[in-house]
């Protein structure tokens, strides 16, 4: 295992708030990482920074580094349409584009000048069945993605970010939206797609980030309190804040 | 991209304001010859005898105006909320396109329905009641008044049922399940929370109202004078841009008509600044 | 647009290009009328004829914006600086509605029916109602001509009067309301209201011609500068007999 | 900061009184067994006997308390450890009461006869055992390292005793063949004793399992 | 008690008064097709008016409507939709954007005749080199001011309200700001942006004035885009107004609510077929 | 203890589509009744049909009885209002009115005839502290409601339905919508309240059920499968339908 | 149906497995306990004594899991009874593991004497503890009450044969006084192999209550 995350003295600005104090934390590749602390706490705004999402919001600033197999993606030089290539993304709610089952998966591929339609067909099988939805689904890929339960919609989400090959792959409550079992489904998800990428988890469900993760990282008003192996974690925090957050005792 | 995008923003906004300022041109020296005061307040229009009042038109939109709003807006605003909440869904959805397709209507038919509809009928009520007014002709503050909230209705009702559709259903349910009747729903949470969108419409429907012409000409009676009862033919500014724009000499009297369109502008601008005004101060409640 | 190619002398069948004319909306069904029938005869000849109103036909001739503007006004001595061509008389006949018993008015009665000193019916020998009286918008020809004739300097247009700005609108007006009285172009008279005779005289083209009925007005075509090729060929075509003869089909040919 | 999860924290507090009241019971039940033995009074040893049930009945509310508080209110970390050690505990404790009872077996089998020897050690380690208990008990409630590692040395006091116990009673059994069913049974009775030790241990290394999550061993 | 009783008036009211709405609205149509639909025929939707529209058909008029309104939308929808995009996405919320929204609304309840007059003066003619003087061209120019305030408007609105999860699962994906736009932004807005355009196809359908003055009214067929054209809303007004023959407007009237009519479901038509994924 | 509500072979049909099945089941007064059961089974259309709010609904048609009191509720000739006044609902996503937060609370009051000012400034403090928002807004009640968090707009609502003093309260999900600190707010209350109110409540979440209800009722495909002490369902369920779902071994 | 929880499903099957792994180690320790008696042979002895710590490991790998188990997988009626189940076997493992253990110290110690008696009815003991601890164990396993059920009459042999060597090594230590020691140790190995049935019942129990969610006694 060898780091693919490398954050460094990251700070981070909405204008003069500041929500990311000084985080130093190495993620590594093909481990899933979970992201847990109260709501406020920054989570989102630090998923954000990996794929340089937060560019969308004015009066946002970054400082510090963030390090992706060496290289500082915070960099104005960064070329921030193959990062986001590189570093897939997996809303809170699913958000599946208005199109048909197919055009959502091959969206990505397409964007990327992918026209072949035997190399596309490829691409969403092959995306789909990592999804594991290919076999709900292969009969009407014409059908609006709309359609879908929210737990197929959720994985069709993930699916679609498999399709442009992605090294990483951030994820922001991608169960909150969804019922228990469908929550289940993505989780097994996960936990199969762990072997082929690095996977970043925010979650507000204690329970979910021990089934899936291998590091779990508590944030605090901004700051990173713990970040360590997931189990040790749920089993004996190191900080009290960390114990009283996860046992419930906070608020 | 941007670049292009912003040639389309920069060529569309000022294709469209210099709309503005050519009528603007046009019509300035009107004031410079007139008077500003003379030309808003004056009674009397006779571009023959070099007599530039539009004050007559001023009332006479106004009272159209108003008359069409009276009219026109709870009527369709109770429409709206009997084809929301009330009608039984098939009824709905025969009602809607045939209001879409009102919406859509040219203005020289209702004109045209006006004309040989509405102001017959006028005129033989006012045979009946000589004490109405003098002039008995049919043509009237009414008939326009009548035929602007037809005209209107359909934005309205489309715009007012929309917005009365997109309140939450959680709102309504809520209300409901406190033991609210389907009525006191309405009148306390689906109409306030649908509020700007009914004032959206109301204002948009206002603003057909004030902006149209060819309807209007054809059944207001063009009289310029002070509308005194609303059997009175009155005149509107837009009307007498359109009535006389034809056969105005150049000179004096188009200049005249493009300061009549200029007052029309501003008191749209007024129109819309009010209704911002509430808008606004709508959403910040929120 | 304005071009033209026909040789003043050259064989018919060889002019072609195209007109445009543009101007009065009262003129515009009579000259529809002339441009079909040129253009029936020069297949290669196309002329469109645009409204507009007097106003917009005075300026389009003065800018050349048309070949040929269209009035149905006499023009201000302040627009006299294009070449004016009166192509058909109209007159104005003064209309009631048929149920009306009123058959025949003095010129003078007339005046003070429409400048509104006379308000009833009863007092030009008609029921005992209140008159409406029907003009047109100012500017227009037909209201121009019956106010110089029939005010001359001395009178006015009631404020009272309902103001329709256009023959039909009138005609519309004046045949629902039994009450009404208004003028309109002889051409478009017909059955659903009644022509009043003037000084018991009624209006027809003869009379007209023979100008015992006063109340009449030019259709006027205007050029900018000396007409010349197809637009010459086509106001000659106007002017000869032929062209009166579809003039006088409606309206009352000068020829 | 503790505005939630009062309930579990009550019923938390409820499983720690549970243990209490079950641990009091224990360390009756053991003061009593060997108080039946001194005054060979058999009515004592038959409460004693009696009680077990009640201390049954005790281990399996706990136990029953734990997995619903597992149910409903997903404990983790702390929560969940000290849970799992409530129910660990309970079966220790059991296991004392399961000893007490035997001793007050052995005692109403023996009462009828004369003493091979006075009965010295024995109440002495009957007095340890339930110090010990009562240790470790304390260590557990106050989640105390400190008094957990006490533990240790009383342990071996009591290792101590029942080896002299055990000296002296092979000595009488082998001067006097007599002796020897009596003889057994006592070696028993301090067996159970010393074992008692060993049960307690395991609460002291609880309480310290507890507190830093590491598990020791407290004796040997 | 009270709200029951309150409760049981309104619902008459409310029946009362949407059917009486209803009524009228209808009525007018029945109205207006029950005059009309006497002279309606194959002939009078093929041929051309004779005697100046009291006889003849009305086709001219149709073709000019169809040629007239086709041009406008065509110039008018791009720009408009390009000037809503430049004004939601490229744009801060700034003063201008602001005074140019502003101005944007005000223009929207103008008159139509004011376009017309600066139609007339502008692009008949000070353009006329280039539009041909009254012309399709020139009215379609003039149309397109009319409607862009309508277009723009309802364009911005159809665009902001594109959930903003989609353009950032869009970006996420590594598409460009533009590809976003053009492949997620758009296509989710069309609807919205339909009805934008559908109200300025009403608009320029049903307005008489001001093309009048830039679109000319010839009843000939028109070849180009520099011939001058009649919409059959001009028609019925000339024939009505200026001839003054109420039947043959009365029957032009239905043929225009018929255009509208097909207009309006073709218009649905595009919009579902859009917004055929946007639904369960 | 007695039987509050008392449901008798009720079928429920949305046009020809039947949800619920030949229900039977008497629920108790002052106890919390959950409802759990896979998506789509008909909880919802249970809990809606106790305060008839089902009849918004065209083509929905109830067969059997719901004896409340003993007074059957599903009979045409019940006061629907009145009935609805007697069962309160709280929804899935706070549904605060867009009013202040004094205005939400009074208006039950207010449209049940209410007009005493000082009444209502007694029902609106008296329900504000049932629910434990009393001392969070009480120095901004004519604030809107739409600016409380979500949690504090969720006990808002319950403070809304109990201002008309309800005799049972109806929860359909009410905290799906919130975050673990929140949802456990209204758990606190939830349980708080028993003692006044017969509370009925749906989750997809088997350990609120098991923290919150005294009885537990689960559903399958609209037909009632098991219904019983909370604890014995969660601990021994009877039928193996049950134990699949609790146990996460469905669909 | 069960397409989720598959993760839930694998660990558990883990746990059994480590239980039965327990369980083997177990009774091989009973075996070379009770052989190192017989075959007079303190290396068997040793080795029981040193995988002592094998077993303790296992029994804290298997807590650990449970525990972990819990935090993750939020187990519910079965399934989390099963977990809880596993503790508490494993807690009875261990136990048997020491007692195995102590047998086999007692052994070290009197293997260089000459037996006081042929060891017959301790290994005949032994064999029936094993086979008890086998027979519950499959009856854990296997969820099966009838089989769990069957123990109550090998519970009943070994207690039986228990009373027996007690009487046998009695007679023979008051017979001849210079036996006691060993006798006492022997009785000692005895009454440790009827422990043996009481931690199997416990098992049994455990399997019981697993199957039916009810609390029964096996023995008495
Ligand atoms: N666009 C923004 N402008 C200004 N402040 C913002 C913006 N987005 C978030 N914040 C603030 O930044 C802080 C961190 O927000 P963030 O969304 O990262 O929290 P989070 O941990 O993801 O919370 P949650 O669990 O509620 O999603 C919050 O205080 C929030 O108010
Ligand atoms: N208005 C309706 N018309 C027709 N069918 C409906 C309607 N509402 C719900 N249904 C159907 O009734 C069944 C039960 O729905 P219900 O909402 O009661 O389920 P639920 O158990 O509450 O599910 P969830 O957990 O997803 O909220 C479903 O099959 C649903 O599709
Ligand atoms: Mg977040
Ligand atoms: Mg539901
Ligand atoms: O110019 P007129 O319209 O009155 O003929």
């Amino acid at each position: 295992m060898t780091t693919k995350i490398k954050v460094e003295n990251l700070n981070f600005f909405y204008g003069e708030h500041q929500v990311l104090k000084n985080i130093n934390m190495n993620i590594e590749g093909n481990q899933v990482t979970s992201l847990i602390g109260p709501s406020g706490c920054g989570k989102t705004t630090f998923l954000r920074n990996i794929n340089r999402m937060n560019d969308l919001i004015e009066e946002a600033r970054a400082e510090g580094a963030i390090f992706l197999d060496n290289e500082n993606i915070l960099l104005d030089t960064v070329d921030v349409v193959q990062l986001r290539k590189k570093v897939g993304m997996v809303f809170q709610r699913p958000n599946p584009f208005p199109m048909s089952i197919f055009d959502n998966i091959a969206y990505g591929p397409r964007i990327h000048g992918i026209k072949d339609k035997h190399k596309l067909d490829n691409i969403v099988e092959h995306s789909l069945k990592s999804v594991g939805l290919w076999d709900e689904v292969k009969d009407r890929l014409k059908d609006s993605a709309l359609r879908l339960s929210g737990g197929q919609q959720q994985r069709l989400c993930i699916g679609r970010v498999l399709a442009v090959e992605p090294e990483i792959v951030l994820m922001d409550e991608p169960c909150s939206a969804l019922d228990p079992i469908s929550t289940m489904r993505v989780e097994d998800l996960i936990l199969d797609l762990k072997k082929d990428y690095t996977i970043i988890i925010v979650t507000h469900n204690m329970q979910q980030a021990a089934r899936i993760s291998d590091s779990t990282a508590f944030f605090l008003s901004g700051e990173l309190i713990e970040f360590g192996p997931t189990l040790e974690m749920f089993h004996t925090p190191k900080d009290k804040r960390t114990e009283d957050y996860i046992t419930g005792r906070f608020g | 991209m941007k670049k292009i995008l912003f040639i389309c923003a920069a060529l569309s906004i000022t294709s469209v304001m210099l709309i503005g300022l050519f009528v603007f041109i046009e019509g300035y020296p009107i004031f410079t010859k007139v008077g500003f005061f003379n030309f808003v307040f004056g009674q009397k229009w006779s571009p023959s005898d070099n007599l530039y009042g539009i004050f007559p038109m001023i009332c006479g939109t106004l009272a159209t105006t108003l008359g069409a709003l009276i009219l026109g807006v709870p009527l369709s605003i109770f429409t709206a909320i009997f084809l929301s909440e009330y009608a039984p869904k098939k009824a709905e959805r025969l009602i809607t396109p045939a209001v879409e397709l009102l919406a859509g209507i040219p203005s020289v038919i209702y004109g045209l329905f006006g004309m040989t509809m509405l102001v017959p009928l006028i005129r033989e009520f006012q045979k009946a009641h000589p004490s109405t007014n003098q002039i008995q002709s049919g043509y009237s503050v009414l008939a326009a008044s009548i035929i602007l909230a037809i005209m209107i209705s359909p934005t309205i009702i489309n715009m007012a049922k929309d917005a009365l559709k997109s309140v939450p259903n959680d709102f309504k349910e809520g209300s409901l399940s406190l033991g609210a009747t389907k009525w006191q729903t309405t009148w306390h949470i689906t109409l306030p929370a649908a509020k700007s969108g009914i004032i959206a419409g109301t204002v948009l429907g206002m603003g057909r109202a004030i902006g149209e012409t060819m309807a209007v000409i054809m059944v207001a009676g063009n009289t310029v004078k002070f509308p005194d009862s609303i059997f009175s033919p009155i005149r509107t500014l837009t009307g007498n841009i359109a009535i006389e724009m034809a056969y105005a000499e150049a000179g004096t009297h188009t200049q005249a008509l493009f300061g009549t369109g200029i007052i029309l502008f501003i008191m749209i601008i007024l129109t819309n600044i009010f209704a911002s005004r509430i808008y606004r101060k709508d959403a910040a409640a929120k | 647009p304005e071009s033209q190619n026909g040789a003043q002398g050259g064989g018919e069948t060889e002019i072609s290009g195209s007109i445009q004319i543009a101007g009065s909306t009262s003129v515009q069904p009579l000259s529809e009328e002339l441009a079909m029938a040129f253009m029936s005869k020069y297949p290669k000849v196309k002329i469109n004829v645009a409204g507009g109103g007097s106003g917009a036909g005075i300026k389009a001739a003065q800018e050349g914006t048309a070949d040929i503007g269209a009035s149905s006004r006499e023009l201000k001595p302040e627009e006299k600086t294009v070449k004016e061509f009166i192509i058909a008389k109209d007159g104005i006949a003064i209309i009631v509605n048929t149920q009306n018993p009123v058959e025949d008015l003095t010129l003078e009665q007339i005046k003070e029916i429409f400048s509104g000193k006379i308000t009833n019916w009863k007092d030009v020998g008609g029921k005992d109602a209140p008159i409406t009286v029907v003009i047109r918008e100012d500017g227009s020809g037909t209201r121009g001509a019956f106010e110089e004739i029939v005010f001359g300097k001395d009178a006015k247009f009631t404020d009272r009067a309902i103001v329709q700005n256009s023959t039909g609108a009138l005609r519309t007006a004046v045949a629902g309301d039994p009450n009404a009285i208004g003028f309109i172009s002889l051409g478009s008279l017909n059955s659903e209201v009644k022509a009043i005779k003037v000084d018991g005289i009624e209006v027809s083209k003869e009379t007209v011609l023979n100008n015992s009925y006063k109340i009449s007005r030019p259709f006027i075509y205007m050029t900018k500068d000396e007409p010349t090729g197809l637009v010459k060929i086509f106001l000659d075509f106007v002017l000869s007999p032929e062209g009166q003869k579809i003039v006088a089909q409606d309206f009352i040919p000068v020829k | 900061m503790s505005t939630s999860r009062v309930s579990l924290d009550k019923e938390m507090e409820d499983l720690n009184c549970d243990i209490l009241r079950m641990g009091a019971i224990i360390e009756q039940q053991i003061r009593e067994a060997v108080e039946s033995l001194t005054a060979k009074d058999i009515k004592i040893a038959e409460t004693v006997i009696d009680r077990d049930d009640e201390v049954d009945r005790l281990q399996e509310v706990i136990e029953d308390k734990s997995i619903e508080m597992i149910i409903r209110q997903q404990p983790i970390a702390k929560d969940l450890r000290t849970i799992f050690s409530a129910v660990k505990l309970a079966t220790d404790l059991e296991r004392i009461s399961d000893i007490a009872v035997n001793i007050a077996r052995i005692a109403k089998r023996i009462i009828g006869q004369e003493y091979i020897k006075p009965l010295v050690d024995i109440p002495r380690m009957a007095k340890i055992a339930q110090d010990i208990l009562r240790t470790s008990l304390d260590s557990y409630v106050k989640r105390d390292v400190e008094i957990a590692k006490s533990i240790v040395s009383m342990e071996e006091e009591i290792d101590h005793l029942y080896a002299r116990v055990f000296e002296d009673l092979i000595a009488i059994m082998t001067k006097d063949a007599s002796t020897v069913h009596q003889g057994v049974q006592l070696i028993m009775v301090a067996r159970q004793l010393e074992r008692i030790g060993d049960h307690s241990t395991n609460i002291g290394e609880m309480a310290v399992y507890l507190k830093t999550g590491e598990r020791i061993k407290l004796n040997d | 008690m009270k709200p029951k009783t309150v409760e049981n008036i309104m619902k008459i009211v409310l029946w009362t008064s949407g059917l009486a709405t209803i009524a009228v609205l209808l009525m007018i149509l029945a109205y207006i097709v029950s005059r009309g639909i006497g002279k309606l025929s194959i002939d009078f939707l093929t041929q051309s008016p004779r005697r100046m529209g009291m006889e003849g058909g009305v086709y001219p008029a149709i073709v000019g409507t169809v040629y007239f309104t086709l041009l406008t939308i065509a110039m008018a929808a791009p720009l408009g939709i390009a000037a809503a995009v430049y004004l939601t996405e490229y744009s801060k919320e700034n003063f201008l954007v602001k005074s140019i929204r502003f101005g944007n609304d005000m223009l929207s309840a103008v008159p139509s005749i004011v376009f017309g007059l600066f139609g007339f003066a502008f692009f008949v003619t000070r353009l006329k080199s280039v539009t041909g003087g009254w012309s399709i061209l020139s009215g379609a120019l003039t149309g397109m001011l009319m409607i862009l305030p309508v277009i723009i408007r309802n364009a911005e609105e159809a665009i902001k309200t594109v959930p903003r999860e989609y353009k950032e699962a869009s970006l996420a994906l590594g598409a460009t700001k533009e590809q976003t736009l053009i492949h997620v932004t758009l296509p989710t807005a069309m609807p919205g942006i339909l009805t934008g355009v559908i109200l300025g196809i009403g608009r320029i359908i049903g307005e008489t004035a001001a093309f009048l003055l830039t679109l000319g009214g010839s009843i000939l067929l028109p070849t180009s885009v520099f011939d001058p054209a009649r919409t059959l809303a001009m028609h019925i007004y000339i024939t009505a107004m200026e001839v003054g023959a109420m039947d043959m407007a009365f029957s032009a009237a239905t043929v225009l609510i018929a255009v509208v009519l097909i207009l309006n479901l073709l218009a649905h038509g595009i919009s579902n077929r859009y917004s055929r994924f946007s639904s369960r």
